[in-house]
């Protein structure tokens, strides 16, 4: 077995095994140890990567290709390159942290652990996929569990949330689908046969008019997941009924598939098409990113904060990838997992705080820190580290992608960029006055004075999210080369 | 020069933040306090050692006192762009780190004493280490980038001292009130080192500062764009300025100084009097030659006129004001702007290059003795258990080393001869009375003031009414009374120290000699203002009520501080949370998401309306199917046909 | 053969009766009309099976055999229908269309 | 003569046709179902084929109409007047028939049949033969697949007729 499909495999083997563990505690060990493997695998690979880069100086490394449907060319393809192989960690990072913070799940612990190993299988078998037909299979696979994970193991208008997701993504995917099979048909553009493999297709010159026709429909179908303005508003909805893993789960991962498949298929594979809308669609992400901050502001549930705060980061990764820049993509990736790991963090602190006060109306809550020294702590480090500290991951994203967008001389982008700068004072002030409301402060409410400290398992979530959002920050430079050499490939097409 | 063993000087304090704030809870105050105090004495200590070894051995090179630099990439833009972490040993950033060891390592000890009982006593000394180790950092940075990420730790530091008092909601507000308005300057600052980096190629200080000295002019190259009238860059140095004021609480950024005197008092001591509000001016110095040859000086001219606008603003308003943490804020304002101005007013060569030299000196000066000021304050405050003028009065008696001490410190900031404050003082006016003879004035103006308010608080607290005390005031422990005797001690001595041999605008040094007939101005100006002090507040009389009363209308402004925090809370409340946020989250509930919601409501319409075709009727069924049939027919026979 | 009478006559005279058939069908609303609607179509099918038989292909029987069982499962059809008719009319008291409408929806 | 006879019973057919699917009388419409059936019986004396004909008289009008007859007078009185579809509706059906049968009789006049001039008779006996023949071209097996049907639809429409007393147990109405 491959280095590369043992991500698929192992998430499926640990949903096998989970079907015949009995109760919450077997159901938590099993899925915990599947993470653990998983993370490991995930590390190793970094390792692998690292090594095997040496060597071999191909777009993907560890590529491996079987036929699973010979009539249209569909390939089992897998490859990775260091924009993937990072996004594959932050996956088993926030996969074993969400396990950790479903470690008291009561209601069918069996299958809620199952529905969050199927998500993560989708997204594992995303990140790994070259082939683009495997890759929305994949996608799919992602997607659907999240209407049971919110539907049923959900909060408040559950149903409702759930269905809006879905339907959503599902009215995505399909437009996406318009575009895959655009790209499909048009592969054979220089005269080769039809195929679904994203190298073979990255070779091909796609006709312009096709290109400018199929592009928008590719982006909007992966942005939407990226909750593009205006097409943000199952986010907010979904995450607020989501429980906190899945929350976690969701926000941390599953909303980068938007980004990475905005730019390993829709930039890749059109370049023509990207650099011809790209002014378009740069208008409503610079939108997105201020309209976000600013929507968080009046927000009065912690969950909606965090989701328009999700809006206005993820924004900027759609607004980093229109640059058509290779520092502000780099920054981009960057931003991916930063937010990744920064809003999980935030989801899981959010999930402790209320089920610890049962509430999330922050005018109901104040003065934690007090009475949860460790969860005041690091929810006040996460909400300096959201709106952009040094020392942490998301300065350097962001520092990128400012940089980079700078790059653009013109006009348009000057002032599309100053306003995306801006957006750091408006998350500053939604943060704070977060921080200010419901961690500082006099107490809100007697009854929060004996609140249970915060368990090891809790502790080993969060600081399994912390540690890499540190390291990020204090020392990006490995991760910012090993991003930036794979870039060139993908820069090449735009530029 | 082998400099590594610098690093150390920011890394300690870090180490000392990590200790104290993972093993926050299981150290004992008592030890927190010990091992924060001996790992700000190392850094202390290797500061001055640094010091003596930049000066005096190897540091000046061909009567240059040379720049050295030892970085490593953190990462990389592009191949040519990126950010370096590293250190600059240069003269000024020397004087900082004794400036900011010197006062971090009193302020330390002085918590001691003051935080004694408190229930985040480890909390406080993590904190004060964080802040030291972003000082150290901010001081020794190489380029605009690392600048900037320091400059953003100490704002964060800022918040968290400010906040310290967490369950208070005023700290609160004051915490989240600095943060956002120095974060809104950084957005300034942030998109000045955009603009510097995009045009210039560089973010480091030496490539940006190297002068040609053939032409006198900066070595560095860039397209000359120019946007409204004015080149881009000196748009990004105006910019950049703009995030020193709201660092360094210049009109009209600084609404949050006062405010954050919610923190404990040797915060205020530490941060908002002596090294993190100077960083704006330290920014401005550390690119002294950029911002003095870009359009002749133009950024450089904003900087003077904010300065001393600053200045005089915050010293009328200091008159009025009666939480004595306040007077000494905005006498912080005040003084700052005077650091401001005399950076303004300077010239580049030589003896040309006084004001940058002055107001390197009045940083220096005024660090200390406004240390010693809150310090001061502080142990006054600690006695009395208030804020507010009204509840002191002659504590002289009480308290004979606080009084002592206060005294020094209140007669160098009056500018009285041969105390610090006087040279250091004196040097930014014949600057300005050189360069700017408007400024001259503002400035003598404001040096009236200055002892003016600063007697009245003097006269207020050790002297004036007796008030009587619940609990018999009594002098601080010694280790609250020690740091105040050594800062008196550098307030009286430190303007003998021949500043300008060591630090001026192009490093080379140069004599500067006291210019009699302008300190005598400044010195009656300020004994008129000190001798108005004594008749007014010396004794207990209702000479200061007639007066505030018969200025009336402005005295209530002044108390008020001009109202520019109701604009702001205007602009922010009214506008920003009403106008803007709150449309918005309407917009978002009503039109976007409501267009999502339309679609799935229509599409249940639609169905609900065309399900009626489905009716179950065969009839129906059949004429559909023989329609069809017969319709496909024509068609089929049409396309035969032809 | 039918002296003097060309295929094309007797194919249009089914193809009427076919018509009239499928008019029937769906504009009556009783069951039982349809019913004889069907058998209508029915027949003007037959014809043509026999028709075509006779004329077309004259020495085989195919049509003719195909006729027989037409006729028979007509028969059973017919017999089934009425019975369910019978049966219908037994639950609701009606043979209507309009009011046989459990299968609606 | 031939010729006369057959127009003479096309006349009649398509007129009672008509009037089978227009007339309001149920018992009427029966009747004139009637009079279409015998007339197709005498276009099978037309050509020859005997056995069909009387088949076509025994089944058709001896035992399917009778069959309807009885169901007609079980379930209506013989004076209901019939409900009759809403003239818009007719016309709209009648149209689409008129059109359909334009397009049925141009295709059917645009082609050429292949009409083989003869006289064969066929004896009740061929028929017998062919259809219990299971040599090539037989059509045993499918006779006998008839009877079963046959059978199976008798069996099912007493069973469905008689109906109440088996379904009252599974409590299934219909």
């Amino acid at each position: 077995m491959d280095i590369l499909s043992l991500f698929v495999v192992v998430p499926v083997l640990t949903i096998i095994a989970l079907v015949f563990a009995k109760g919450l505690k077997q159901a938590r060990l099993v899925s915990m140890v599947g993470s653990m493997v998983q993370l490991g695998m995930a590390i190793n690979l970094v390792f692998a990567y690292f090594k095997e880069r040496a060597i071999n100086d191909g777009i993907m490394v560890f590529t491996k290709d079987f036929v699973w449907f010979e009539q249209f060319n569909i390939h089992y393809a897998i490859g990775v390159d260091g924009i993937s192989v990072a996004l594959l960690l932050l996956t088993a990072i926030v996969v074993l942290a969400g396990v950790f913070i479903s470690w008291k799940m009561p209601d069918l612990p069996k299958e809620f652990f199952i529905s969050l190993l199927i998500l993560a299988t989708g997204v594992y078998g995303f990140f790994i996929s070259i082939d683009l037909f495997t890759m929305f299979v994949f996608y799919e696979i992602a997607v659907i569990p999240m209407y049971l994970l919110i539907g049923i193991w959900g909060s408040g208008p559950k149903e409702y949330s759930a269905m809006k997701l879905t339907l959503m993504l599902m009215g995505a995917s399909a437009v996406l689908l318009v575009g895959v099979l655009g790209i499909y048909f048009n592969s054979n553009a220089d005269g080769g046969a039809l195929t679904f493999n994203i190298l073979e297709i990255a070779q091909v010159n796609i006709p312009i008019e096709a290109q400018k026709l199929f592009f928008p429909l590719t982006f909007v179908g992966f942005a939407v997941l990226g909750a593009l303005f205006p097409f943000h508003t199952w986010s907010p909805d979904g995450h607020a009924s989501a429980p906190t893993a899945v929350s976690m789960l969701h926000a941390g991962v599953l909303m980068k598939l938007g980004g990475y498949g905005v730019f390993r298929i829709a930039m890749f594979l059109l370049p023509a098409g990207a650099v011809h809308w790209s002014w378009f669609f740069i208008i409503l992400a610079a939108i997105g990113v201020v309209y976000g901050a600013f929507g968080a502001i009046r927000q009065t549930d912690l969950k909606y904060i965090n989701a328009y705060a999700s809006v206005s980061h993820l924004g900027l990764v759609l607004f980093a990838l229109l640059t058509l820049n290779k520092i502000a993509w780099n920054g981009a990736i960057i931003q991916s997992l930063s937010h990744g790991l920064l809003t999980a963090m935030f989801f899981a602190l959010i999930g402790m705080i209320y089920g610890r006060t049962h509430t999330r109306d922050i005018h109901k809550l104040g003065g934690l820190m007090k009475v949860l020294p460790f969860i005041g702590a690091i929810y006040v480090i996460t909400g300096m580290a959201y709106l952009g500290l040094p020392g942490f991951s998301g300065f350097v994203a962001e520092m990128n992608i400012f940089v980079g967008s700078f790059q653009n001389p013109d006009m348009f982008h000057r002032v599309l960029t100053i306003l995306a700068v801006s957006s750091i004072v408006v998350t500053a002030v939604y943060i704070l006055r977060l921080v200010g409301k419901i961690m500082m402060g006099p107490l809100a409410n007697e009854e929060f004075k004996d609140l249970p400290k915060a368990t090891w398992f809790e502790k080993a979530g969060i600081l399994l999210l912390l540690i890499p959002i540190v390291a990020m920050g204090v020392a990006p430079l490995w991760l910012s080369d090993m991003i930036m050499a794979s870039l060139e490939p993908f820069i090449k097409g735009v530029l | 020069m082998d400099i590594t063993y610098t690093i150390l000087i920011p890394l300690i304090p870090l180490a000392v933040f990590l200790l104290l704030g993972i093993f926050n809870q299981k150290i004992k105050p008592a030890v927190s306090g010990i091992i924060g105090v001996a790992g700000l004495s190392t850094s202390a200590l290797l500061s001055y050692y640094t010091a003596y070894q930049y000066f005096f051995v190897y540091g000046k090179v061909g009567g240059v006192y040379q720049a050295i630099v030892q970085k490593t990439t953190w990462m990389n833009f592009s191949d040519t762009l990126k950010i370096d972490m590293g250190v600059l040993i240069d003269p000024i950033s020397v004087m900082m780190l004794i400036v900011v060891s010197t006062v971090s390592l009193m302020v330390h000890i002085y918590s001691r004493g003051y935080m004694k009982g408190d229930d985040g006593y480890t909390r406080f000394f993590a904190f004060l280490s964080l802040f030291s180790f972003s000082m150290f950092g901010l001081v020794l940075a190489t380029n605009l980038f690392q600048i900037y990420i320091f400059w953003e730790l100490v704002g964060v530091s800022s918040f968290l001292l400010i906040g310290y008092y967490y369950t208070k909601p005023s700290a609160v507000s004051a915490a989240k009130k600095a943060f956002i308005v120095t974060r809104f300057a950084d957005l300034g600052f942030l998109i000045g080192i955009l603009i510097i980096g995009y045009y210039t190629g560089t973010f480091d200080f030496e490539t940006l500062n190297s002068v040609n000295h053939e032409t006198g002019e900066l070595a560095l190259n860039w397209a000359s764009t120019s946007f409204m009238g004015l080149s881009v860059i000196a748009w990004a140095l105006i910019l950049m300025f703009m995030g020193g004021a709201g660092k360094s609480a210049m009109f009209p950024l600084h609404i949050w100084l006062p405010d954050a005197m919610e923190g404990p008092t040797p915060v205020s001591a530490l941060i908002h009097a002596a090294t993190m509000v100077v960083a704006g001016v330290y920014l401005v110095a550390r690119l002294f030659p950029m911002f003095y040859f870009v359009e002749d000086g133009y950024a450089l001219n904003v900087v003077a006129y904010v300065g001393a606008f600053s200045s005089l603003l915050a010293a009328i308003i200091a008159i009025t004001q009666t939480d004595i943490k306040r007077v000494l804020a905005f006498s912080t304002m005040s003084q700052i702007g005077y650091m401001m101005l005399a950076l303004g007013v300077s010239k580049y060569e030589g003896h040309e290059g006084l004001g940058y030299m002055a107001s390197m000196f009045h940083l220096f000066t005024h660090a200390m003795f406004k240390a010693l000021l809150f310090l001061g304050a502080g142990s006054v405050i600690h006695a009395v258990h208030s804020n507010y003028l009204k509840d002191m009065g002659g504590l002289r008696k009480y308290m004979p080393i606080t009084n002592i001490t206060f005294l020094i410190a209140a007669l160098a900031i009056a500018g009285f001869p041969l105390t610090s404050g006087f040279f250091s003082k004196d040097e930014i006016l014949v600057a300005a009375f050189e360069h700017n003879k408007l400024i001259y004035f503002s400035g003598v103006l404001v040096a009236g003031l200055t002892a003016f308010y600063m007697f009245r608080l003097y006269f207020g607290i050790f002297w004036g009414k007796d008030t009587q005390y619940k609990h018999a005031p009594h002098e601080s422990p010694i280790s609250m009374t020690f740091p105040l005797m050594v800062l008196a001690f550098i307030s009286l001595v430190g303007g003998f120290i021949p500043f300008s041999n060591y630090i001026s605008a192009d490093r080379a040094g140069f004599e500067a000699h006291l210019n009699y007939p302008l300190a005598a101005v400044a010195v009656s100006v300020g004994l008129i203002g000190i001798a108005l002090a004594w008749v007014f507040y010396k004794k207990e009389n209702d000479l200061a009520s007639k007066f505030s009363n018969a200025f009336g209308v402005f005295y209530k402004w002044t108390y008020n501080k001009f109202y520019i925090d109701e604009v702001y809370l205007f602009v922010t409340k009214k506008i920003i949370f009403n106008l803007i946020a709150a449309p918005i989250a309407w917009f978002d509930k009503k039109y976007v998401d409501g267009t999502m919601e339309g679609i799935g409501n229509k599409t249940v319409v639609i169905s609900n309306k065309i399900k009626g075709m489905q009716s179950g009727k065969v009839q129906d069924y059949a004429f559909g199917f023989v329609a069809g049939v017969v319709v496909l027919a024509m068609v089929f026979i049409y396309l035969w046909t032809n | 053969m039918i002296a003097g009478i060309s295929i094309y006559e007797i194919l249009t005279v089914t193809s009427i009766l076919f018509f009239i058939g499928v008019y029937g069908f769906i504009t009556r609303k009783n069951l039982i009309s349809i019913l004889m609607s069907v058998e209508l179509i029915l027949n003007a099918s037959i014809i043509n099976f026999v028709v075509i038989n006779k004329y077309l292909y004259p020495d085989m029987l195919q049509g003719v055999f195909f006729s027989i069982f037409i006729i028979a499962v007509a028969a059973a059809e017919t017999a089934l229908a009425i019975s369910i008719i019978i049966n219908l009319y037994r639950q609701i008291a009606s043979v209507e269309v309009k009011d046989t409408e459990i299968m609606k929806y | 003569m031939e010729q006369i006879i057959f127009y003479i019973l096309a006349l009649i057919m398509i007129v009672f046709a008509i009037a089978s699917v227009t007339s309001k009388k149920m018992l009427r419409s029966v009747i004139y179902l009637l009079f279409v059936l015998c007339g197709i019986a005498g276009i099978y004396f037309l050509i020859d084929y005997n056995f069909l004909a009387a088949i076509q008289l025994t089944v058709y009008a001896g035992g399917i109409i009778v069959l309807i007859i009885f169901s007609v007078v079980l379930v209506h009185h013989i004076e209901m007047e019939l409900e009759l579809a809403k003239k818009s509706k007719q016309i709209l059906v009648g149209l689409a028939c008129l059109v359909g049968l334009g397009i049925f009789l141009t295709t059917i006049y645009a082609h050429p049949f292949n009409v083989v001039e003869n006289s064969v008779t066929t004896s009740t006996e061929d028929i017998g033969f062919g259809l219990l023949s299971y040599e090539t071209g037989g059509f045993i097996l499918p006779f006998e697949v008839i009877s079963v049907l046959l059978l199976a639809s008798m069996i099912g429409a007493i069973v469905i007729a008689k109906g109440k007393k088996l379904t009252d147990k599974n409590d299934t109405t219909l």
